[in-house]
């Protein structure tokens, strides 16, 4: 039928990459092993979405798989998505926070 | 309409009638010369024998009364400087960086060393040294009888030199050389060690041409004094042991200085011929007819002076005055080579590769 | 080297450059800017200084502008203003500068043929807006300063739409994070422009589609806190 | 001698302090009294003494405008006599030809010494070296510069500078010293500079410049590595002029080093790419010579691969280590890909009518998305293949504040897709052609095309409207509809006779089946009408009115109508939309008649364009094309007018249009006159004498087939002394081809004489192909394409009618 | 073709709809958000306050602004007066006169005339829709513009320096709905033309003073060789400097130098000297051209004042006074030439 183009959009990250994240990591730290988010929220910046979609439209699927990164301040406090998620940075070992 | 006169055109010769008629003795065909003019190959009398090396590789010793070949090696290679005669060898540099050095007697190869760079000048030979000065201002000196490389020297260079380099001279224990950079400098023989260092010419000026103050002039040794010019700059008479100036008069030149009795003679950088007085400097005359026509050194015989121009020309100057008193026309390509006075015979060396005698009819 | 006998005094030429000018504007005052044109570039390579040659510099870049040689009139300019660093009338090559990269987007080919203003090249509009700023920023008080300032602001509206445009080619082809960038550098780098509602609404449907709710929410807010009213 | 003292004179009368109660000033011409007195470190009313004035007089010089400053006091008053520093009318550089002279008012102006400025005697030192300078740049060593300064009236001064150039200095001679392996003339000739053959009069190889000898140097340098030779080192290099200054003299002294050969090849670092991948890329492999050149070459390919999954600015070092001893070394390639990068913004300039979209649409990869090298060249040879752009450059910059982002700018030059074309067209086959059209294939730069045409000439008349837009949706499924009405005069053209009169309105819908190939579909109906002659004695002519049970002559004319359904595949990978070099194009088209139509058959057609790149500027062309028809249900045979055509330039060029293929046969029977009837008419039927009495005449006209095939070699080269003109190609071309008609039945005509039945060709015969070969040229002129084609016919059947040049303007590719 | 593209045409002229286009209010950020990265690519700077009431749109005239022609030796713009003015080196009378007949000539009539103060104001004159004065005065003349000039004469800077301003005091234009004479706006640009005309007549006015001058008959004078100032060779005479500077080019050209340019201010003719072989026809015709002992090339004539007397001294393109033999040979030549009548 009909081809369509493949749309991807979005950060493409490698799970060994991901396994590098630490709490207390700066912004700039983050930056450094996942490259800066594609998409960024124009009006707060304590919470990063790594979200990556890749629409292949042949086959009519698109995968999404999203990162989301939380910070205080300038700290990376802790992590959720799709991925495999650091011990240190799931969201239940730092409820008190 | 720019009267845009190009300040390096040779004159036209003056016209002339000789005062004495000249003849060419004899003349032998040594190679097929060269067309690179700024190379040094001049012939050198020793052993009752003329030994001339010519620019596309024929080393000869020529008898000096009939012009006979006495033996001919055949080096197939561009030589650029010499032969240097002493200690019974002969010694020729060339401009694929190497040292030859034959058997004075039969011409025959004693040794070959390769060097850094391009030779375009004689070497020198003496006290079982041969000396050898390459274009990258580096001054090697080999053994002369097994050719071991015994030791070597370098200056610094400025980035754009005058083509042409003085030939060492070795004399009293000590080798003497001019360089690139205007300096004059003595070594030991045996160690290599500087024995002392003048400036001849400081560069001055803001531009690479400005700043070229070569020293390309073969030091003239008489008794305790080296006579030395430098390109742009000063021709000086120094005190050998402690290389002091005695005088200093500014003169620019990169041809060879000859002494005859107490004068200097001198050709200037623009092909003007003086006399120079040897003990103070002082200019007796100058001959200016044969502006820019590149003339070689000069060289006296008699009561005349004798030098050679780029049409190949001969002409005889007055010792007293330097007027011009006789020409003749001897070897088309020209001839730069420095004239070699043997009793009442000047030998010349053409372009051509041919060497010439002539004598006063 | 023909020694270039002048023979007419400084007195003889003024006349002649009074007549040459003269002739220039009979021309520019009845529309025929070619010869206008010539007789200015003749002047000012006959007086190549002082106010001969300014006037008729200034006159020639008014002239190829009225002639919509847009090329020769910017280079007209920026020779005026490289010569004369410190003349008087600097203001006016600088305006006049802008006014050409400006008028050289529109025009009657453009209107007809051209697909419309704020949907095609925009470097010559960004171009035109950096003269008008520069003249501004040098002559706050100049005599053009106010009718640049009001061109800049339109320029920046017609920046704002381009942008926009483009934001929504990516939201038909389901581009949504492309389209979510290109609405937010409206936002952030095309302030005071009434495309900036659309951007938001934009940028929050774009979020929503992107399951980010929390971001939607904060467009969401922020448009809700500046146009109240807004409906797309 | 340039008056440049000032005299400093402190002023005699000073002998107390004094209030100054008032301060003239005399001599300013140019600066303005309020500039002086805001400079001017004093006041009326404050006291002075001698001891201040010199600091006054100084800050006064300091300004660099006065050259003579001169205090009086009397009583209260304060003199100030000033003279002026004289400004610049005019600066003249004269007998300056190497260097342009606005480049040296250039470097003027830079350091200040421009007209209008103040004139600062002491620059003209530091404007005359820098002019020095400059010349030493270019090897002309023996320069000359004067410098004249002429005052005016008003303080002014025009300053002339007259430069004598003089020989430059040419390269006498170049000695490499230390070279065993390679002979001087072998590394010589890699040179640029060199000392010069006779035509270095005009090039400027002899004339030495340091950019020149410190680029030989590299080239001697890698001419060394890339044959193994590790260890090159160039020593030293000396550069000497003569004493004359005409000639420059080089030596360079070099170390050659020994010939290594590679002992082992790691690669390591975070490589992508798996271990086979990164091999095939490396040509060395162990034992061979070492090589600099092939080592980059691996470099390179690897950064390009990487490059495809988004790793846009990879780096590839190689490290060599020697292994002592064995002049062997080992190469450690280490492949660092960086970070992977997103396109940050996509921004097209230069498209002043063409809309964004219609540009953006064409690009494969979206912002926010990873960059993909190989997606950026596809998009630029998409927009390249757009008709309406004429250039198209693009770059990827990175983004400065952010390290994994990069933009993509497209640089695009548009060409003016409308043509409003009007005017009288000549074909010497076709004679003088009225044609107006107006078509814009970028039609308010929506990239929708748009077409009104009106076309007369000797054979047709033709109105046409079409409307067709490529992008009916976004993903590029593509809709039009073209109506068309026309007259075609079959006579005139060589066919076998009859006048077609046609109109017809169709629609067609298309769309991509993947990235090169796209399938289309029409669907239209056409109503005809066609006027055959009463007596026309063509066979093919009578034959299809019998066919299809009709008499020509009681009833000549034959009206039909036909819904016409088609359906084309296409595959395009050109590399340009107009004069493509690269790529190859191909098409297979059905096109049928619906049953139920009057008329049922159908036709297929394969063509196939191949350009293959031999060197910069030359393209060899292939083309193959095949077109075969047939009737089916109840239409026996293709109607001769949907027959295919062969000869012109659309097909055999050096031959006249439609001249090849099968000849109509005309069978001239007697014609008696039809005897009275007994109630004295005439009756208007001729009497037809029996056919076996006929006379078959092969007439110069053809009757087309429904079988083609066409060939064709070309050889494109590059325009002579307009290589850089891309509306302009030239070629030599050989053209094979053949019209046959596979249902001739030559025992049709079994009732002939003998004698006239072998005067008939057998049509159905594929085996008389024509061969043609010549020259073309093609111009994109404003008034739209023109072909002019100069050829010579090799192969002919007689009666072929040939045309040696052909000129036309109008479509033709 | 307004109907068909225009403001409102088929096809929209859009050239004025930037005066239309309006700035929104900067984005307000609600109290839990930031918005840092805002940084405005496209500011958009504030006008000075001059700038506030100046025209736009349509009526912003894009003509180039006039120049004050201060071309000639002995005018200098005044580059500060906020109203078009020049300084002039010339004697009060002849330039109050040349501006009066300027006007009179063409029939301009006064409304004041103060010659006390020197202010000069015209009645109503024509104008052409720039402002420029059409050169003809006259109630029946003007039709759709006209305008009224003030010239003012005061004292310069420098000098013998005097100045003199131009001002156009009213301008009236004539609307045909309403057919009556309104108001124009006055602007510097009017003013400038009217003074470059006054410029321009000033000239042709000197060039009749020099002529008639000229014929005059100038009674020869002697000189003598002496030296300057500063101790340089010049000729020396009694005569007044004006009559000098009057007779100087006539001797000038008598010596074949060509006089290139003059600086009244300066006192200074700039002239230049062709050396010519004595040709074979100058022979024949035997005039006894002997040709001056200088190379051929630019000189520099200057007349000073030594004490009380007139000195003239030669010097050369480089400002450098020639030398004193050289003046000597010339002396012969000079002062003959001084001394005759024509």
């Amino acid at each position: 039928c009909v081809y369509r183009l493949d749309i991807q959009q979005g950060n493409i990250l490698a799970q060994r990459d991901i396994d590098k994240l630490r709490p207390e990591l700066t912004k700039n730290q983050v930056v450094f092993v996942l490259g800066s988010p594609v998409v960024d929220d124009g009006f707060a910046d304590d919470k990063w979405v790594y979200l990556y979609s890749y629409e292949n439209a042949n086959l009519g699927k698109t995968t999404v798989k999203k990162l989301e990164l939380y910070f205080n301040g300038d700290k990376l406090v802790s992590a959720a998505g799709d991925y495999e998620i650091p011990e240190a940075l799931k969201m239940s070992h730092n409820i008190e926070q | 309409c720019s009267d845009e006169v190009d300040i390096y055109e040779p004159d036209p010769l003056v016209d002339l009638d000789n005062q004495f008629e000249t003849k060419v003795l004899w003349k032998t065909s040594i190679g097929d010369g060269t067309n690179d003019k700024t190379v040094k190959l001049s012939p050198v009398y020793a052993y009752q024998k003329i030994f001339v090396a010519d620019g596309s590789g024929n080393v000869a010793a020529v008898n000096p009364d009939n012009g006979e070949v006495i033996w001919q090696t055949e080096l197939n290679t561009v030589i650029g400087g010499g032969p240097a005669v002493a200690n019974n060898i002969v010694a020729v540099g060339t401009t694929q960086g190497e040292v030859i050095v034959l058997n004075a007697a039969d011409g025959t190869e004693k040794w070959r060393r390769a060097v850094s760079s391009e030779i375009i000048t004689s070497p020198a030979v003496g006290d079982g040294y041969v000396v050898v000065r390459s274009v990258n201002d580096k001054l090697t000196a080999f053994d002369a009888e097994s050719g071991e490389q015994q030791w070597l020297h370098d200056q610094t260079m400025p980035s754009l030199t005058l083509r042409g380099d003085s030939s060492p001279v070795i004399v009293g224990g000590g080798v003497i050389s001019g360089f690139s950079n205007g300096k004059l400098a003595v070594f030991l023989l045996d160690s290599g060690r500087l024995a002392w260092e003048k400036t001849i010419t400081a560069p001055v000026g803001y531009s690479e041409i400005q700043k070229l103050v070569d020293v390309d002039v073969k030091p003239l040794v008489s008794g305790t004094n080296v006579y030395v010019a430098a390109y742009n700059g000063n021709l000086t008479s120094i005190e050998a042991s402690n290389g002091q100036a005695i005088w200093q008069r500014e003169l620019s030149t990169f041809q060879e200085i000859t002494l005859s009795e107490l004068i200097l003679l001198v050709t200037h950088e623009n092909s003007h011929v003086s006399a120079v007085d040897k003990s103070n400097g002082v200019i007796l005359w100058t001959q200016k007819a044969l502006h820019r026509r590149q003339l070689s050194a000069p060289e006296s015989i008699g009561d005349n002076v004798v030098v050679t121009d780029f049409e190949g020309y001969l002409h005889w100057l007055s010792r007293k005055d330097g007027t011009l008193v006789s020409r003749e026309h001897i070897d088309s390509d020209g001839i730069s080579a420095v004239p070699l006075v043997i009793d009442n015979k000047v030998i010349l060396f053409g372009h051509s590769g041919n060497l010439y005698a002539v004598a006063k009819r | 080297c023909q020694s270039n006998r002048a023979t007419t005094t400084e007195a003889q030429r003024i006349n002649n450059a009074f007549k040459l000018f003269e002739r220039a504007q009979q021309s520019m005052l009845s529309g025929n800017y070619r010869s206008a044109v010539q007789y200015l570039e003749r002047l000012d390579s006959l007086y190549p200084f002082g106010a001969y040659s300014h006037r008729a510099q200034l006159n020639l870049i008014f002239s190829y502008y009225k002639l919509n040689d847009y090329a020769s009139g910017i280079a007209a300019a920026d020779r005026f203003i490289r010569q004369n660093p410190r003349h008087k009338d600097l203001e006016y090559a600088y305006y006049m500068k802008g006014l050409i990269n400006y008028s050289s987007e529109k025009g009657f080919g453009k209107e007809l043929f051209s697909a419309p203003l704020s949907e095609r090249d925009a470097s010559t509009a960004r171009q035109a807006f950096d003269d008008f700023a520069e003249l501004v920023r040098l002559f706050p008080n100049s005599h053009y300063a106010k009718d640049a300032r009001q061109r800049m602001i339109y320029l920046r509206n017609r920046l704002a739409e381009y942008e926009l445009h483009v934001a929504n080619y990516y939201m038909r082809r389901e581009a949504y994070q492309a389209a979510v960038s290109r609405a937010k550098y409206v936002v952030d780098h095309y302030p005071k422009t009434p495309s900036v509602p659309y951007a938001l609404k934009m940028m929050e449907i774009a979020y929503n589609l992107l399951e980010l709710p929390d971001l939607a929410e904060n467009a969401r807010q922020v448009l809700l806190l500046n146009y109240p009213g807004f409906k797309e | 001698a340039e008056k440049t003292t000032s005299q400093l004179t402190t002023p005699k009368t000073f002998d107390d302090e004094f209030i100054v109660t008032e301060i003239d000033v005399n001599g300013l011409q140019r600066m303005e009294l309020g500039t002086f007195f805001n400079m001017l470190p004093l006041q009326v009313g404050e006291k002075l003494d001698s001891s201040r004035v010199p600091i006054i007089i100084r800050t006064i010089y300091a300004s660099n405008s006065f050259e003579d400053i001169r205090m009086f006091r009397d009583g209260g008053k304060l003199y100030i006599d000033l003279k002026e520093r004289p400004t610049i009318s005019e600066i003249t550089i004269e007998g300056n030809s190497d260097i342009k002279t606005e480049q040296i008012l250039d470097a003027m102006q830079k350091s200040g010494f421009a007209k209008g400025e103040i004139f600062d005697p002491s620059a003209i030192k530091s404007i005359k070296l820098g002019m020095e300078e400059q010349y030493f740049a270019h090897g002309k060593y023996s320069i000359k510069i004067e410098d004249k300064v002429i005052t005016q009236s008003r303080n002014r001064v025009h300053i002339k500078f007259i430069v004598s150039e003089g020989e430059p200095a040419k390269i006498q001679k170049i000695s490499i010293v230390g070279n065993s392996i390679f002979p001087d003339e072998e590394l010589l000739n890699q040179f640029e500079l060199s000392t010069g053959e006779w035509y270095s009069f005009f090039s400027s190889e002899d004339q030495y410049s340091r950019e020149k000898l410190s680029g030989d140097l590299e080239t001697l340098r890698s001419y060394y590595l890339d044959r193994g030779y590790l260890k090159y080192e160039n020593t030293s290099t000396q550069v000497s002029i003569s004493p004359d200054r005409k000639g420059i003299y080089l030596t360079i002294n070099i170390d050659e080093g020994e010939k290594f050969k590679v002992n082992d090849i790691v690669f390591s670092g975070d490589l992508i790419l798996t271990k086979e991948q990164l091999s095939s890329v490396m040509p060395l492999s162990k034992g061979d010579t070492y090589s600099a050149a092939a080592i980059s070459f691996a470099e390179e390919q690897i950064k390009r691969s990487l490059g495809f999954y988004g790793y846009a600015f990879a780096k590839v070092v190689t490290v060599p280590n020697v292994i002592e001893g064995e002049n062997k070394v080992d190469l450690t390639l280490f492949v660092d890909p960086g970070k992977k990068v997103y396109v940050n913004r996509i921004n097209f300039a230069g498209n002043e009518t063409t809309n964004d979209e219609v540009l953006r649409r064409e690009v494969r990869l979206m912002e926010g998305s990873a960059l993909s090298n190989e997606a950026v060249d596809r998009s630029k040879v998409r927009l390249q293949r757009l008709s309406y752009l004429e250039e198209v450059n693009v770059e990827t910059p990175k983004v400065e504040d952010k390290e994994d982002r990069v933009d993509i700018n497209y640089q695009v030059k548009e060409r003016s897709a409308g043509t409003i074309q009007g005017g009288v067209g000549y074909s010497e086959s076709w004679g003088t052609s009225l044609n107006a059209n107006v078509s814009h294939s970028n039609f308010l730069g929506s990239g929708k095309r748009i077409q009104f045409g009106i076309n007369k000439n000797k054979y047709s008349e033709s109105y046409r409207a079409d409307y067709w837009d490529p992008y009916f949706t976004l993903d590029g499924i593509s809709a039009g509809v073209s109506l068309e009405y026309s007259i075609t005069d079959y006579n005139e053209l060589r066919y076998s006779s009859g006048l077609l009169d046609t109109a017809s309105l169709s629609f067609n819908l298309g769309y991509p089946i993947n990235e090169v190939s796209r399938l289309n579909f029409g669907i239209g109906y056409q109503d005809s009408k066609l006027k055959a002659s009463r007596i026309t004695q063509a066979v093919q002519v009578i034959d299809f009115f019998n066919d299809n049970g009709q008499d020509i002559r009681v009833d000549p004319t034959f009206d039909y109508d036909l819904y016409r359904l088609s359906a084309a595949w296409t595959r395009n990978t050109l590399n340009r939309g107009i004069f493509p070099d690269r790529g190859t194009s191909q098409t297979f088209s059905t096109n049928f008649t619906a049953p139920g139509s009057d008329l049922e058959f159908y036709k297929l057609d394969y063509s196939i364009n191949h350009y293959l790149p031999i060197a910069p500027g030359w393209t060899f062309l292939s083309k193959f094309r095949a077109s075969w028809g047939k009737g089916y249900g109840d239409t026996e045979s293709l109607p001769f007018f949907e027959n295919f055509s062969a000869g012109g330039s659309g097909t055999m060029r050096g031959f006249e249009s439609n001249t090849i293929g099968p000849r109509a046969v005309d069978l001239e029977n007697y014609e008696a006159i039809p005897p009275i009837s007994p109630d004295g008419t005439q009756s208007s039927v001729p009497w037809i004498l029996p056919s076996e009495l006929s006379t078959a005449v092969i007439s110069r006209r053809t009757a087309g087939g429904n079988a083609r095939v066409l060939g064709t070699l070309e050889l494109i080269f590059p325009v002579p002394f307009a290589e850089d003109n891309n509306s302009l190609r030239t070629s030599l071309f050989v053209d094979v081809g053949n019209l046959w008609d596979t249902q001739f039945d030559i025992n049709r005509y079994g009732y002939l004489p003998a004698s006239e039945l072998d005067k008939i060709p057998d049509y159905s015969e594929p085996g008389t192909y024509r061969v043609s070969a010549g020259f073309s040229l093609q111009w994109l002129s404003p008034m739209g394409p023109l072909t002019i084609s100069l050829s010579k016919p090799i192969r002919k059947e007689e009666l072929d009618e040939t045309e040696s040049f052909s000129f036309n303007v109008g479509k033709t590719f | 073709c307004s109907l068909f593209y225009g403001e409102d045409g088929l096809i929209k002229d859009t050239s004025y709809d930037y005066l239309k286009a309006k700035e929104t209010a900067p984005l307000k950020i609600p109290p839990h958000l930031k918005h840092e990265n805002n940084v405005n690519y496209t500011v958009v700077p504030a006008i000075g306050e001059q700038a506030k009431n100046a025209p736009s749109g349509k009526d912003i005239s894009l003509v180039a602004p006039a120049q004050i022609l201060d071309v000639l030796d002995n005018i200098r713009a005044n580059k500060q007066s906020p109203v078009p003015a020049i300084y002039i080196v010339e004697n009060e009378e002849f330039l109050w006169d040349t501006i009066i007949n300027l006007f009179t000539e063409q029939g301009v009539k006064f409304s004041r005339r103060d010659k006390a103060n020197r202010v000069l104001e015209t009645e109503w004159v024509a104008v052409d829709k720039r402002g420029v004065w059409l050169g003809i005065a006259g109630e029946d003349d003007i039709d759709e513009f006209k305008a009224k000039f003030r010239i003012a004469l005061s004292e310069g800077i420098l000098k013998d320096e005097k100045q003199i301003t131009v001002e156009r005091i009213a301008a009236q234009m004539f609307n045909d709905d309403t057919d009556k004479w309104q108001d124009m706006a006055n602007y510097w640009h009017d003013s400038a033309e009217m003074l470059n005309l006054i410029i321009a007549h000033y000239d042709t006015a000197t060039i009749e003073r020099d002529r008639n001058s000229k014929n005059a008959v100038v009674a020869g004078f002697k000189v003598q060789l002496a030296h300057d100032d500063n101790n340089n060779a010049a000729l020396v005479t009694e005569t007044d400097k004006a009559l000098v500077w009057e007779k100087l080019p006539k001797v000038l050209e008598a010596l074949d130098f060509d006089v290139k340019d003059r600086d009244r201010r300066l006192m200074t003719y700039f002239i230049a000297y062709e050396y010519e072989e004595p040709g074979f026809f100058a022979s024949l015709f035997d005039e006894e051209q002997t040709p001056l002992p200088l190379e051929s090339g630019d000189y520099q004539v200057t007349v000073t004042t030594v004490g009380e007397l007139t000195a003239i001294v030669f010097r050369d393109g480089q400002g450098t006074p020639l030398n004193a033999e050289t003046m000597v040979k010339l002396y012969p030549q000079l002062n003959k030439l001084f001394s005759d009548k024509k």
